[in-house]
């Protein structure tokens, strides 16, 4: 009875979305962004992951992006139950995820509908859709199915109806299991890559399993591929060059986990929050290998008072988290910042305030990052822009750490924390590291706090080293690390640590123009829009528009150089992921609109009238989107 | 083997030889008869006696009268934020288990505001030696009662006097899985206090002392029941714990014999709230410690770095066709 | 042999300073600062309150200050300990504690040396000083006694030396604890004050214990007030007109509790920090007395969430914290924020950062109370200016908390919470307190989060509201406060909360000026500097300069007009304390200068070039500094 | 006294009689197996026989899995943040002790971020019932060991097996003075889980229940020995505790006389951690509330508030001479 039911499904389908098959040749394109979504746990991801690691051996400029449920284990299908990958894939080198979907493989309509109606799909979007639900035992299902197939269709998608489990039921016995080799099979078809690339891939990710498992998995792939090349009536091929030096593919949080690696810290103190817990969750599986340790605190302020500890006793040390526990540890940042301790922060952003959306992306916690803790509290922060950006932010995070004795704030955000994109693989140096613990005797005379009258600078002494004893205090305190009770001490040790703020930006290079120095209009952002802005101001520039960006790497202290920037431009614009008030709201004007958070900096810098616009979708923002605002802007100007 | 001339051996003797001195650091700032000062005098003789480098010690504390302490010791010190001593130090003994860590910490900053962090030290059972100056109220902030203070303490937040029966450091202590040593002291009588600072010290592990010590500023008299009648103190004696010389035996008759290593009667021993017992409660040198389960003797180089680092990039690496060969 | 000593010393005394007595008629005063001090415990304090109260009495404008040691108890005779009070007693209104002491009465030489070195007395200020030390049997203090007057009388000084414990030893047995009543007798004399009121004072402090403790201290103030007529060469009368209205005398920290008994506020939590615990101490004493409870919690988090448990559950409910405290308390704020629960939260500022000067005056916390908490997280910032405004600023602050379902910061500082300053007696009115805990059915389809579209506003439910079940909830929540994972209610509900703002903002006043509305410098401040800068402003102004001030009580929302405020003046400044960069610094410019808090606030907002100058000495600021900045500030307009 | 008619006396009861339905709220988005689902049906269960008005009760928990429950309950909730509900909740009750209020968190929740919480909850003995749904591990966040996980789990954190032996929340409760309620209960016997939720909500004063609760997702088989053995299910009975139907004691055999108001024996039960205990641990029900310690039965009228304001304001104020007069 099953196999009549799917029969006729099989037909069904044909009769209504499917096309006759017939081999047509590739078409050429530059680039297409495809997403494979399903119920979590139905590998939908590994689909994704697998596709996009393909087309970057491929030599494919690519981008991934997770689709991650907000639940650990949402009801299956459930339209926020999406679970899978979206993978942008290009000719030439990407730096973002891009605008809509192109083409979707879509294991059930309802996670389809969730796409759909967060507006992630362009409307003329492909879409590769399990027809099984169509025959459903339970009518409820089946009428879900046809409504969500018939709306789709209505709204003048391309719906491919495809029998993917039947398919796959002929070749191993829990299809649900195997769909997605089977989906990736398609996609190789589809995209005209190799499919002995995705073998490799079945062994990487299966070759310590039984060899069976392997078999089973590349058999399903294979009837994957034949079956869309004798059923699908379209077939794409994206010229890529292959690079000739070696690129690493990672997320930005194992991008983050690796620059631990690679900056020689020793100790990393956590406490699992999420988005940031998997840069943890790599590094404890690692960092052993090279004598290091994650230590899972039993909280946000042990785990930050734990690394204080120890970066104290010894190599500046690391603690990782996200924006509730980012805020738990103002008090002790507090403390490092006035004992002068290095020490390297993370703060992996997601929506906020409060717990808000713990699995989104947002740029929010830039003020408090720089005002979050009570008093004058100065301390570097800085926010990687790609993928690569993580991983070396880690390296000079640490470097300036140690040589300021400072805290150093490193923002990134969910958007990059679950996003692949390629980068040239980093070769190891020596100067990537601190030099081993100083264990010499201190001088006679050299003070604990021998603050340098311009910049503010002072030798750190280390436990251990004979003739420095004293005792570090969070209190005002003296050159001698003695308690000042006296008002002028008090005042010119604020002084001191905040000019070290100053003899930082004194290092830093002016940040560059993307786009001509000159221009009607100049868009600043930061952090994990990087991409985005830069592609929207290629485009608008290919268009013969006047644009141009400045992305900061540092956000405290500012860099030199942005006035002379900005005066090249008649207007100045910020675009950022948290939140500003709406200039067309009633009761929004000049004297009551609160400004996103780095328009607050440089209007309050600069003088300059910043404008700014912000987006808190928890979605990275897309280029389109940015290129529409940028467009508005230009407007306003005539 | 390297030997050591004579001198050399004798020269280096005399380097490690410490006076009381060497750990004195500036004149403590606390009130006259505090009981942080007898504290202090045997810890500072504790270190003389044992030696300890001085630059090879650090003091860990947090906020509060008592936290001063590392303040009066020629030593490394660390004097924190409010409740977080114990993370503080267990990340200083974590970086660096080749240095002697004390944590000295007050009834409010680690049984109210630090509870959380007590608890799982206790659980980490790091080589730590922690002392809890518990003198029942909070006194740096003038006098505000705190957990351990006995119920109807008047203090200035609870001026008709306290709400809740105090708690007991030891008894919450001894409920924690993994603890390893758990001692009460009393501040006047310096020589079993001194012993039982010996005994924390040497053990290895977290030894947790809760030193029951007098804020003659704020609770002048609450300690005088016991002070003033040596039998409401109950000497616990055991071949495995402290014994105790005639002459204090004569002072102080209430002796229980307490082997260290029954939980259940340390617990027992623990609760009672009239009777002060002062030694060693619970000892078990056999519970792990956490610095040496999770320290590596890998020797942190550049090449292990850089090796660790490429091992890892490998798994990620797409090759460029032709140098993916050579990698094969 | 004491006796003997004595007689010496009175000699010698006599000899070195003291002039031949002789009733002299008084000089007439507009003002005088007075301080007494001594090592704590010997009641210096007491006396100067006594002091104040007098002066309050005669119909005398008065400030008072405390002289706090930082440590509970230093040591006897040590620079740091000073301890006692200052006193600015005036004929008109009085707004702040002024500039530098005119007279001091020191009960040790050492104390005298620790306010010497502060830089806190006047040139020719006049200095009583306890003889006793230039006869004492430790060789050691007596040279130190010489040393330091020798220098004091060298540095120009008046110093009259006299021998307050001899004198109260033929009065008293135990002379150290009596003598700052004696002070009190001399210093009536000095400023002409009733003695009786000085013996209500008395009465009023000891009336409830022994008849012979009070007979005892008003002996020594009548002896104190006849050695003075005696022996001293000077007298002074400050005219006062007594005011026809009640005033009350309290510090800020009383006056804040006060606020909280009148705002019909149910219940504190607190933990334990100075300079706010006073406040609880008080409210601890007083609250039950109206059916309010202080609860006292293991922590600042725990407090700060005990807060909101009852917040949510009932009325608008107090916490009351310092620095360290508050940056423990914002993850909990941020909940507030996200549950739009009502809650008000007192930081009485204290010197920053970390354990900084727990009991010196900052204003450094205000960045941190505006953007503390991770994520978009609005909320209201008030700071009184006066001691009337700690008390009004808590009802105000409970009805905005209540009307907007929202976090109201209240900023005040340890100048504020330990000065005393009269004001008007306040008359209770109904409209101060919430209306009873709303327990009504809530109607049919009413959900508990109903946003109005242009003002942000919803209406509370609260449990124990047939019909009101709902689970509030930390997390992006749509209208039935139900987990939201959904891009536009995320956003959406991000511009709700941030509406609210806007629409407090509607409802405030502009700030008025002191001063013309037009004129060559506007001098920009907020919270307990009001007095010393409009002193300052009014000084000027005699003096023909064209400077006017405008202080802010809300920092966020600002209130309407203050850019057409602005505009009014040909340079604008603000004045604070907290730390900004010193333009003099040879590594600090314009890219890299960190401006002073409500600087970063204004310049940002109105893109005005605003300067910022700003002291951190754990001291108010003095009216005569504020004086010699703008005085600076009108030269560079040359 | 005023006399309701038979029929408005039989309409109340009629409204107060509710339904399963009227205690739940949404669909549960836990993994199917999931030990929540269990409490969940307790709790509903309980709610229905109380006859709780939806209303008047209170749901508060922090953050993970075990702190989305408020959410299907149909009664007011507060869903707060990581490691506070105790708190929160000690708040609701203080200012509203009419109300009932429940308390589920989770072992991260209450034994790791909100321990000092935790210890002083149970201190303050308010009188709220709390569910420590203990399974072992970090949920929400994806598997990361806790405090309470078995020493060698394998996490996300501990790839290589968790360090420490798992704190043990019965002994750490035992161990603080005030406790005035503990039992321990499994989700796989719904019969006792129920009377222990029972007779934890009939307990005035704090109920601490820790329910050992599967996590399909993250453990499948870690509580596999002790729900295929019950012998390994130890069974606490006695007439001052939970008696147990014959049905149960069929299956269950191994079962303990224990009376409840023995602390020792309590804290040597709780210590076990081969045999499960299940049923009460201890109760003692006069240890005072503190909310009743603490909440004034004043009216909180504005004349109360007026004439408070006043009596204090009269302290400081100083009276124009006449007024001074005529107040005098
Ligand atoms: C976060 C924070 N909260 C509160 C304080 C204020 N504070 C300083 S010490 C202290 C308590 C002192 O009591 P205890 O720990 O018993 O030490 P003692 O002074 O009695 O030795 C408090 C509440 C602080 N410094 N930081
Ligand atoms: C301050 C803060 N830190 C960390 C987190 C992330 N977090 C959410 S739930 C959780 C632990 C969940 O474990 P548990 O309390 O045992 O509950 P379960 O999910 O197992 O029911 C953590 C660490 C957070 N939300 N807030
Ligand atoms: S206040 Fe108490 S604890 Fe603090 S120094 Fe004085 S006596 Fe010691
Ligand atoms: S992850 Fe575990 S605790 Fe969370 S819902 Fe699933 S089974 Fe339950
Ligand atoms: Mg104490
Ligand atoms: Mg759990």
């Amino acid at each position: 009875m099953n196999e009549m039911t799917i029969q006729t499904s099989l037909k069904k389908a044909g009769s209504k979305g499917r096309v006759p098959a017939g081999k047509k040749p590739a078409v050429k394109l530059k680039e297409h962004i495809v997403e494979i979504i399903s119920d979590s746990g139905e590998g939908a991801q590994k689909c994704g992951q697998s596709l996009g690691a393909i087309a970057a051996q491929m030599g494919n400029g690519i981008w991934t992006t997770e689709i991650i449920p907000a639940e650990i284990r949402p009801p299956a299908r459930s339209v926020a139950g999406a679970s899978g990958n979206r993978i942008r894939i290009g000719s030439g080198y990407i730096t973002n995820g891009g605008d809509e979907t192109d083409l979707v493989v879509a294991f059930n309509e309802q996670v389809l509908l969730g796409r759909v109606r967060a507006k992630e799909l362009k409307p003329n979007c492909i879409i590769l859709l399990e027809s099984m639900w169509r025959t459903h035992t339970d009518p409820k299902i089946v009428a879900s199915y046809i409504e969500t197939y018939d709306r789709v269709v209505a709204a003048g998608y391309k719906v491919y109806e495809i029998p993917m489990e039947h398919e796959c039921r002929t070749i191993v016995a829990d299809a649900r299991r195997g769909k997605n080799m089977y989906a990736l099979g398609m996609l190789c078809y589809i995209y005209s890559l190799e499919l002995k690339l995705a073998v490799d891939q079945i062994l990487l990710a299966f070759g310590k399993k039984d060899k069976s498992v392997v078999d089973a998995n590349i058999k399903l792939l294979e009837a994957g591929h034949k079956w869309a090349e004798a059923n699908l009536d379209f077939c794409y091929s994206i010229p890529a060059t292959r690079s000739t030096e070696p690129q690493v593919v990672v997320n930005g949080n194992t991008a983050l986990a690796l620059g631990v690696l690679a900056s020689g810290m020793e100790i990393c103190a956590m406490y699992p929050i999420t988005p940031a817990t998997s840069a943890s969750h790599y590094l404890s599986e690692v960092f052993e290998k090279v004598g290091g340790m994650v230590h899972q605190a039993e909280d946000e302020i042990a785990a930050c008072a734990f690394a204080i500890g120890a970066s104290y006793a010894s190599k500046c040390t690391i603690t990782i988290t996200s924006g509730p526990g980012f805020s738990l540890k103002q008090e002790a940042i507090g403390l490092a910042v006035m004992g002068e301790i290095p020490l390297v922060v993370v703060n992996v952003m997601r929506g906020g305030p409060s717990t808000g959306q713990p699995t989104k992306m947002e740029q929010g916690d830039l003020m408090t990052a720089i005002f979050g803790s009570h008093g004058d509290a100065p301390k570097v922060v800085m926010a990687p822009g790609t993928i690569e950006e993580c991983f070396y932010s880690i390296i000079t995070a640490r470097r300036i750490a140690e040589t300021f004795n400072m805290v150093v704030v490193v923002l990134t955000d969910a958007g990059l924390a679950t996003s692949q994109q390629p980068f040239a693989r980093p070769k190891f140096s020596d100067t990537w590291m601190a030099p081993p613990v100083d264990q010499s005797p201190i001088p006679a005379g050299a003070k604990p706090y021998d603050w340098d009258e311009t910049t503010g600078l002072a030798r750190r002494f280390i436990p251990g080293q004979p003739g420095g004893m004293h005792t570090l205090t969070g209190l005002a305190h003296d050159r001698d690390s003695h308690v000042a009770y006296d008002a002028e001490i008090n005042e010119q040790t604020l002084r001191f640590r905040s000019l070290k703020l100053a003899a930082l930006q004194k290092t830093l290079k002016a940040p560059s123009v993307f786009g001509d120095s000159k221009g009607d209009l100049l868009v600043i952002g930061w952090g994990s829009t990087k991409g985005a802005i830069e592609e929207a101001v290629e485009t608008m520039r290919a268009e013969g528009k006047k644009v141009s960006s400045m992305h900061l790497q540092f956000l405290q202290p500012l860099p030199p150089g942005i006035k002379e920037i900005m005066q090249g431009f008649k207007k100045v614009m910020t675009i950022e992921s948290n939140w500003s008030d709406r200039p067309e709201d009633k009761i929004i004007d000049e004297t009551n609109r609160r400004y996103s958070s780095v328009a607050i900096l440089l209007r309050s810098r600069y003088l300059v009238d910043i404008d700014c616009w912000s987006e808190v979708k928890g979605q990275p923002i897309k280029p389109g989107t940015i290129r529409r605002v940028m467009m508005d802007q230009l407007k306003k100007q005539k | 083997m390297n030997m050591m001339s004579a001198t050399e051996c004798l020269l280096q003797m005399c380097e490690e030889n410490f006076e009381l001195e060497d750990y004195q650091s500036g004149v403590p700032r606390w009130c006259t008869g505090c009981g942080d000062n007898a504290i202090l005098a045997a810890v500072q003789r504790l270190c003389r006696d044992e030696g300890l480098r001085p630059e090879k010690t650090v003091f860990v504390s947090g906020i509060g009268c008592s936290s001063r302490f590392p303040h009066y010791m020629n030593t490394y010190g660390f004097h924190g934020i409010h409740g977080r001593a114990l993370p503080v130090a267990e990340g200083v003994k974590m970086a660096r288990p080749d240095l002697t860590v004390f944590v000295n910490t007050g009834d409010g900053d680690c049984c109210s505001i630090g509870a959380a962090h007590w608890i799982h030290a206790i659980r980490y059972n790091m080589n730590l030696t922690v002392f809890l100056h518990d003198n029942q109220i909070y006194g740096l902030t003038k006098k505000q009662a705190s957990p351990t203070s006995p119920i109807g303490t008047k203090s200035n937040t609870t001026p008709r006097g306290s709400y809740l029966e105090a708690l007991n450091p030891l008894t919450v202590t001894l409920g924690v899985q993994n603890v390893s040593f758990v001692a009460q002291a009393v501040d006047w009588i310096p020589e079993v206090l001194f012993d039982i600072v010996k005994a924390a010290y040497h053990h290895k592990g977290l030894s947790f002392v809760r030193i029951l010590q007098r804020c003659p500023e704020w609770l002048p008299k609450s300690l005088d029941p016991w002070m003033n009648d040596p039998n409401k103190v109950q000497l616990l004696n055991h071949e495995n714990g402290l014994q105790f010389s005639a002459g204090l035996s004569k002072v102080y008759k209430n002796q229980l014999q307490h082997d260290p290593s029954n939980m259940d009667r340390a617990r027992e021993i623990a609760s009672s709230t009239d009777l002060v017992p002062v030694g060693i409660l619970y000892r078990n040198p056999d519970v792990p410690c956490y610095e040496d389960l999770r320290h590596s003797d890998k020797l942190r180089t550049a090449e292990l770095t850089s090796a660790g680092l490429n091992a890892e990039l490998d798994k990620y690496t797409v090759w460029p066709q032709e140098m993916k060969e050579k990698v094969a």
